[in-house]
């Protein structure tokens, strides 16, 4: 698909978000808020080692504008706003002009050009939340300038200034400060029941009755899932138990109750909840005695503890896998039978830019859907380069912003798919699951957005349950 | 703002300062150790020693007296306000005499044995004893600074013996210093015809010394009054200082009349400059003494010379004016007078040592002597170097005050101060390393090119045309080198001698084109150096003249008459025969090609032309007299002769007397 | 004229090279103390090969120079071939570099040094007309960016007319002195302005370990300017 | 103990002594000749003697003048400079530091230093040792043509200069210049004109070093005085101390930072 800047829809019909920051919560009101965001910024200069960063990009900004050619933003408005370097610019000039010397003698002795005001913050918390920071431009920037990270400390300065959107503010401060501990104030006990339904519902289908381990001490693995999981993903979470009981791993996993959820709203926007958030995860692991921390199909939660743990785990540091992976060495070592003749329909393979921009997860999932799918379809680009469903970096939990998202955000993505003509479209990750089923349902494409370990519910045979074929069958007769 | 951030803003200009003159330092150490003495100071045989040696040394160790002063008073005596700066006295002494030292290195001819007089002994050399002296004492500072530095570096058993040593060092020191500070008076002693008279006392060493202590005390309360400025106001200025950022206008007063209150520190400052005000009045006397008892002194000071107004502001500013002003009761009140009066002083007392060492000695070295660039940069390098331990010191040790404790404690609550008129956040703008190497980036290269001593190599004057003794040209005197040493010349009997018109070639052998008789000065204009004498840009023109080249611009077009191939050099361009074939006669046959583009120096052009043939000719025609230096270099021909013809028998006569 | 041009080669050249040395100089050892002081400990965790695949894929850029805005990526790398090998080989410069820094240099022939000057200008005319024209270009250009490249134009023009004097529309002196003052001009810039990438685009090309933050930070920043008990 | 007269009369500056000079010490000749004009003497560390025209026909040849009791060699501090059995003052380039103090010494302004060399040293006439000590008389003696300079033993040569002066008493003046001056030298001049102008003293001064070393001397009475004097004083105050405050006080503690 060429990558012209293809004519998107004028700007003006994109939605205009800069009269509408309600989204965005005060702290403590508007007035004195470029001093405060000044504030914060000296006090992120100070404590943490931006700096020598911010030195180095002020100096190689190269302005030669290739990173636009490869946003999915920017592909549909076209509105200069969205070059990921222009939202660099905006925060490297705020740099230059208030802390660094070069700045101090333009003020006195040049007419200075740069002046921060009240319309440039608002303008730099509208552009930094239309970008998902999913870093597809730093792999076109030939300085290697990382976008993703200056968007991302941008945030975290207008989050220390008070602005920061309210569905990811109070998510947060449920998971930090609740008594839940979790993003969706699921209580642990309604944790469990979902557990029970899981466990009807799995002996139904198979026929065999399981007893999910909780709260097991010194166990190989403990579990997190994204907390949305247990309330709208169903089907991935029985995948999950039965690739778990059919490796008979069963007695070497455990799922904490004190705290379950893997979603760290940190990474896309704050350092300090980041940290606060992996060591209230590190934390569980240690009070369960766990060896390595098993994370279920969620992008950003399985790139927040596999690069953060080790930062921010100090002692209590323990190994990260992803679902993902267990479930391919399973298939590997044949631990796990799949009947590859169940799926008929045209499969495609969604990568979330959190696993697999940094190369981490991209060809594991690949070699388990080849395993048992016949007809298997590449949207191109994929792998490391693949586009950005939309909804990354938070922006799927904003629903002011769906309009957005569906018109700019996702348009790129959901033209791909409509281009693959696939029926099926797997994207382990309860956000993109979440945005690309709000994409099929918006442009009507004729198309089910599944998790991997839906796809593998339906193909896994497991000795003494029901056959693949004749759950099938029942499936078919229930649906009728 | 807390007492911390209000001071580290003070400091950080200076310490600018200091780091700009410690790179632009160490590039001339560089450049004096790569070029050697002569090509980049201004000494030279008429004046052997400099600022170095003058203003760093012997100013120097005069100004850190007060290791040993202090070191009495407070650690001997046990005064009270002294005992408190004994540390403060012996890290200045140590680093002052340090900065000494380390300036020396690049004085003396071999720095590489310096160690010498430790093993190569002369007991009756003052020059030994100021060595020995100096050198000990200044280990003794260190020995005695050790302490302070150990505190926080570990070593206790260490540390506590030396402290329990301090008594026998702080002896040990009075004397040395006492010692060295008397023969450093001395050591002009070994110049009686030599130094100003009104300078050579015969009780200099006594001056020397008691000059020392006073100055010594005086330096030491400018420098506590400094530091207080810098880090701490409210200690020596008291409310003056700082009260919400309005400074009261009474500058200490009483605090009877509801004026601010005085600073805690402000009595140890005035104790240290009475007790030197005191000692300077000693100095005074014997002074006005020395004046009196010398006849020829006090003729010297009367005859009103430049020597004789140095002496009185010398006198004035290191003895007279600090006296008087400590007797009055207002100046002991206010911290900025007393500040005034201590540095009054202790420039009086740099500025007595450079009269005796440097001024004192011109009339004598019949030269003025102004140091280089070098020089002077070198000296405030050092000086600078010096600054910068200093601050290093006692921010990081408890010399003055254990600043560095409350600041490790104190979790210094970050508060992001932005300059008011920039609105710039300059509380961590830039420190450390990358401060220092901006300004190492910006220094260094400026530094270099203005003292690289190539670049700065003045051209020597042009040579002088010989001068016509009459109107026929028939004798010309030659005085190339201005230096009154002329040389007679017979031009028209060497033109018959050797074989009329034909002969001019000889000298006149590359004439300026349409111009046969061109001067030797006009290409051999420099007498030692060679001369460039191709003038490239005129050539460009002629040739296009000559050529009548056409094009846009001509000149661009006779590039190529000389130049064969692209890379235009001088290796690439043609010789000068091929063009100026008929008037240009190659001197040396052997390479047809004339050497074109550089003439000798004067110099050598005379003496290679003149004196092959005169040599010659006194063999052939055993005239002796021929190939002597005098037969043309007569020494200052007197006036009056000047254009008597018989000057030539005159000079005959003399030597026909024998 | 002549004294211009001699002060222009010996003292301000000088003077410009080892404001350039050292800048970029600087430039090193300050991220080298970043990387090696404040952040040695994280070293290990970084992913070099990923790091090292992306960099190397920017020295044959092929795949970058047949998306996007293709003019201006060629022109810009043709450019830098031109920019690197003239200045550096050309025959006249050997001599420079040999009397300043005592290196001898092999040096590339003349006919091929102007071809190679003649394509960098034509490149940095596209590379200043698609600054100027393209409105996604003109949108995000500083005006730093623009005059480099017109500051970059000048020595490369001026040069190759001193070395051909026959279209020189100038006197031979008067475009040396161009040529030597506008090359001085920008080796000065260089530690300055964004041609400091020399240095630094090899730092940038790791900038991955920029994502190990430092632990324990945000709870001082909070503090810092929320206050001590600093609620999310 | 040799010397060496200098009849002013006879010379007539035909600087056949000072070329000489320069071969016999190996130093450069065309640095000699740029010297001539460029120090005020004619001086230098290429031309280790000189001839200076007094008035405008009479000259005389200046060098070291090897002093009886030489006050450079009382000032150099590493004793780089000695005076030889024979009476030279003879200088050791292995000792030398570099400190030219000898320069600033010598009331004669004879000293010349390596101004331009990298390894610089002092440089002065030293009565050319090699060529005594194979027998040959100095350079400048053997070469000069109206053997102006006579060498041999110091007192042979001040009877034959006043022997002279009494043979032609209105061809000299009565005074021989060098028998007293400093102490005396052993160059001695005998002139018909004034030498007052090339900076000879009247004949009484006394020598430097019997000026300055009896100062010298006192160096170590002083020190041990001033140590004494010290080490009483704090001795008494300390046990003024101790009486006062008891034994706590007795050590004498350091003066302490501020706080």
């Amino acid at each position: 698909m060429a990558e012209t800047t293809n004519s998107g829809p004028a700007p003006s019909a994109v939605i205009d978000l800069k009269s509408r920051l309600p989204y965005h919560i005060e702290g403590n009101g508007s007035e004195g808020r470029v001093e405060r965001f000044l504030d914060a910024f000296a006090a992120v200069l100070e404590h943490t080692d931006y700096k020598p960063l911010l030195d180095s990009y002020c100096r190689t900004t190269n302005k030669c504008n290739r990173c636009s050619v490869t946003c999915p933003v920017y592909q549909v408005t076209g509105d200069p706003r969205d070059v990921p370097c222009y939202k660099t610019t905006l925060l490297l000039s705020i740099y230059q002009r208030y802390f660094t010397l070069g700045g101090w003698l333009n003020a006195r002795f040049t007419p200075n050009r740069f002046e921060l005001t009240e319309d440039v913050i608002a303008e730099m918390a509208e552009v930094f939340y239309r970008c998902t920071a999913c870093r597809r431009c730093t792999q076109e920037c030939p300085m290697g300038m990382d976008h993703g990270l200056i968007t991302r400390l941008g945030r975290y300065i207008l989050s220390l200034t008070g602005i920061a959107p309210k569905a990811l503010q109070v998510s947060v401060r449920e998971q930090l400060e609740g008594e839940t501990h979790n993003t969706s104030k699921v209580p642990a006990t309604a944790m469990l029941h979902t557990l029970e339904f899981l466990q009807e519902e799995f002996s139904d289908q198979f026929g065999i009755d399981l007893d999910v381990p909780v709260d097991k001490k010194n166990r190989d693995y403990v579990f997190f899932c994204a907390v949305s999981d247990y309330l709208m993903e169903p089907d991935t979470l029985l995948g999950n138990l039965a690739v778990l009981h059919a490796a008979g791993d069963w007695d070497r996993w455990t799922i904490g109750t004190g705290n379950f959820d893997g979603i760290n709203y940190g990474l896309f926007y704050s350092d300090w909840h980041l940290e606060r958030i992996i060591k209230q995860l590190v934390g569980e692991v240690d009070r369960l005695g766990g060896k390595n921390i098993l994370i279920g199909e969620c992008g950003h939660a399985s790139r927040s503890a596999h690069d953060f743990v080790p930062v921010f785990g100090g002692a209590q540091t323990r190994p990260v896998v992803s679902f993902i992976e267990y479930t391919l060495d399973c298939l590997r070592r044949g631990k796990i039978k799949l009947n590859p003749d169940i799926i008929t329909e045209k499969v495609t393979y969604h990568d979330p830019c959190n696993m697999s921009r940094g190369g981490w997860i991209v060809n594991q999932p690949r070699e388990i859907l080849k395993s048992f799918v016949k007809d298997y379809v590449e949207m191109t680009p994929h792998g490391r380069n693949n586009y950005c469903c939309g909804g990354g970096g938070g922006l799927v939990s904003i629903d002011e912003i769906h309009d957005f998202r569906m018109k700019v955000g996702g348009k790129t993505k959901a033209d791909q798919i409509a281009a693959t003509g696939a029926q099926i479209c797997i994207a382990p990750c309860a956000n993109c699951k979440k945005q690309l089923k709000e994409l099929v349902e918006f442009y009507e494409i004729p198309c089910e957005v599944m998790g991997l370990h839906d796809l593998i519910l339906k193909a896994i045979e497991i000795p003494g349950g029901k056959s693949a074929e004749e759950r099938k069958e029942e499936a078919e007769l229930y649906a009728m | 703002m807390s007492e911390l951030e209000l001071t580290t803003d003070r400091t950080q200009r200076i310490k600018d300062v200091l780091w700009a003159l410690t790179f632009a330092g160490l590039v001339a150490m560089l450049l004096r150790f790569v070029f050697g003495l002569g090509a980049t100071t201004n000494l030279d045989d008429r004046v052997p020693w400099g600022l170095w040696k003058i203003f760093n040394m012997i100013s120097g160790a005069a100004l850190a007296t007060c290791g040993f002063t202090v070191g009495f008073l407070g650690h001997v005596l046990h005064l009270k306000p002294f005992d408190r700066m004994v540390k403060p006295a012996i890290l200045v002494a140590f680093l002052g005499y340090g900065a000494s030292l380390f300036a020396l290195l690049f004085d003396i001819g071999l720095p590489w044995r310096f160690w010498h007089p430790f093993v190569h002994w002369n007991i009756h050399s003052f020059l030994f004893e100021v060595f020995w002296c100096v050198s000990c004492y200044f280990v003794i500072t260190f020995l005695e600074l050790s302490p302070t530095l150990l505190e926080r570096l570990g070593l206790a058993k260490l540390r506590g013996v030396l402290s329990k040593a301090a008594g026998v060092f702080v002896i040990i020191g009075i004397t040395l210093s006492s010692l060295h500070h008397t023969s450093l008076g001395s050591l002009f002693l070994v110049t009686p015809q030599r130094l100003h008279a009104l300078w050579y006392s015969p009780i200099i060493s006594l001056l020397f010394i008691i000059s020392a202590i006073g100055g010594g005390l005086m330096l030491l309360a400018l420098i506590k009054t400094l530091h207080s400025w810098w880090y701490d106001p409210s200690r020596v200025f008291g409310g003056t200082m700082v009260r919400e950022g309005v400074v009261c206008k009474t500058c200490g007063g009483d605090s009877e009349n509801g004026a601010t209150p005085e600073g805690p520190d402000l009595h140890v400052v005035r104790a240290l400059v009475t007790a030197g005000a005191w000692v300077l009045s000693v100095y005074l006397l014997l002074k006005i003494g020395d004046l009196v008892l010398r006849p020829e002194a006090r003729a010297a000071l009367l005859a009103g010379t430049w020597e004789s107004v140095l002496y009185v502001v010398e006198l004035l500013s290191a003895a007279i004016l600090p006296v008087l002003l400590v007797l009055i009761k207002p100046v002991r009140r206010s911290p900025y007078a007393l500040a005034v009066t201590a540095g009054l002083a202790a420039f009086g007392l740099a500025l007595n040592r450079v009269d005796v060492g440097i001024f004192g000695y011109f009339r004598d070295a019949g030269e003025l002597y102004f140091p280089s660039a070098i020089e002077w940069v070198i000296t405030f390098g050092v000086l600078a170097m010096a600054g910068l331990a200093f601050f290093f010191i006692i921010e990081n040790f408890s010399v003055f005050d254990d600043r560095w404790k409350r600041l490790a404690d104190s979790e210094l609550k970050f508060s992001s101060s932005f300059d008011r008129l920039t609105w710039v956040w300059n509380h961590r703008l830039m420190t450390g390393l990358e401060r220092a190497s901006l300004i190492a980036l910006i220094v260094l290269p400026l530094a270099w090119i203005t003292l690289y001593p190539p670049f700065l190599e003045s051209t020597p004057p042009d040579t002088r045309a010989p001068l016509a003794v009459d109107a026929a040209r028939d004798t010309l005197r030659i005085d190339a080198n201005r230096d009154g040493l002329d040389a007679v010349f017979a031009h028209t009997a060497h033109k018959q001698r050797l074989g009329g018109e034909e002969s001019c070639v000889n000298c006149h052998h590359l004439s300026m084109p349409a111009d046969r008789a061109t001067p030797c000065s006009e290409c051999h204009r420099a007498m030692e150096a060679e001369t460039v004498i191709f003038n490239h840009e005129q050539h460009l023109a002629w040739v296009a003249e000559d050529k009548e080249l056409g094009g846009w611009i001509p000149e661009n077009q006779s590039c190529v008459e000389c130049h064969s191939g692209q890379a235009r050099s001088a290796a690439s361009a043609k010789a000068c025969m091929e063009c100026h074939r008929e008037d240009m006669h190659a001197v040396d046959p052997a390479n047809g090609r004339l050497a074109q583009f550089a003439a000798t120096s004067y110099h050598s052009a005379m003496h290679n032309t003149c004196i092959p043939c005169h040599t010659e000719n006194a063999l052939t025609q055993n005239r002796p007299e021929l190939d002597r230096c005098t037969t043309c270099h007569q020494f200052g021909v007197p006036e009056g002769l000047e254009e008597n013809l018989q000057m030539r028998e005159l000079v005959e006569v003399r030597i026909r007397r024998q | 004229m002549q004294a211009w041009i001699d002060f222009a080669m010996g003292p301000l050249f000088a003077f410009s090279l080892g404001v350039m040395a050292l800048g970029l100089l600087r430039h090193l050892v300050l991220q080298l103390d970043t990387l090696f002081r404040r952040k040695r400990s994280r070293l290990k965790y970084m992913p070099w090969n990923k790091m090292l695949h992306d960099s190397l894929e920017w020295a044959l850029p092929v795949r970058h120079l047949t998306s996007g805005n293709v003019i201006f990526s060629n022109a810009s790398f043709v450019f830098h071939i031109g920019a690197i090998l003239v200045p550096l080989f050309y025959a006249g410069h050997i001599v420079l570099w040999e009397q300043w820094l005592g290196v001898k240099l092999w040096s590339i022939g003349n006919g091929f040094a102007d071809v190679l000057t003649v394509i960098t200008i034509l490149a940095v005319l596209v590379l200043l007309v698609s600054r100027i024209a393209v409105p996604r270009l003109r949108a995000i250009s500083r005006n730093s960016d623009v005059s480099l490249l017109v500051l970059i134009l000048l020595p490369f023009i001026s040069g190759f007319l001193a070395a051909h004097p026959a279209f020189n529309p100038l006197p031979w002196q008067t475009m040396f002195l161009i040529h030597l003052l506008s090359a001085e001009a920008l080796l000065i810039l260089v530690p300055f302005t964004k041609l400091s990438h020399i240095v630094l685009i090899f730092f940038d090309r790791i900038s991955e370990i920029h994502w190990q933050l430092r632990p324990g930070a945000g709870d001082r920043v909070a503090e810092t300017v929320l206050g001590k008990e600093a609620k999310v | 103990m040799i010397g060496m007269l200098i009849d002013v009369t006879k010379c007539v500056g035909c600087e056949k002594c000072v070329a000489a000079c320069v071969k016999a010490n190996g130093c450069d000749p065309a640095a000699a000749d740029r010297d001539r004009a460029t120090s005020p003497d004619g001086l230098s560390a290429d031309r280790l003697t000189t001839v200076q025209p007094i008035g405008w026909d009479h000259f005389a040849k200046k060098a070291c003048m090897h002093c009886l009791e030489p006050s450079c060699v009382s000032a150099c501090l590493v004793g780089g400079i000695t005076r030889s059995e024979n009476g030279a003052v003879v200088y050791d380039p292995d000792k030398c530091i570099g400190c030219r103090y000898c320069m600033l010494a010598c009331p004669f302004h004879v000293p010349r230093y390596e101004w331009s060399a990298k390894v610089p040293f002092m440089k002065k006439c030293e009565l050319c040792e090699e060529r005594l000590a194979d027998g040959e008389i100095p350079a400048c003696a053997d070469a000069c043509p109206q053997n102006a300079i006579e060498f041999g033993e110091r007192d042979e040569l001040l009877r034959l200069a006043h022997q002279r002066i009494g043979e032609n008493p209105d061809g000299y003046i009565d005074h021989v210049w060098g028998e007293h001056e400093f102490g005396g030298t052993s160059v001695l001049y005998i002139s018909d004109a004034d030498l007052a102008e090339l900076g000879w003293p009247s004949p009484d001064t006394e020598s430097i070093p019997h000026l300055v070393e009896p100062v010298m001397h006192a160096t170590p009475i002083v020190g041990g005085s001033v140590l004494a004097s010290v080490a009483g004083v704090n001795w008494i105050v300390r046990r003024r101390m101790q009486q006062m405050h008891g034994p706590d006080a007795s050590s004498n503690g350091h003066g302490g930072g501020e706080q």
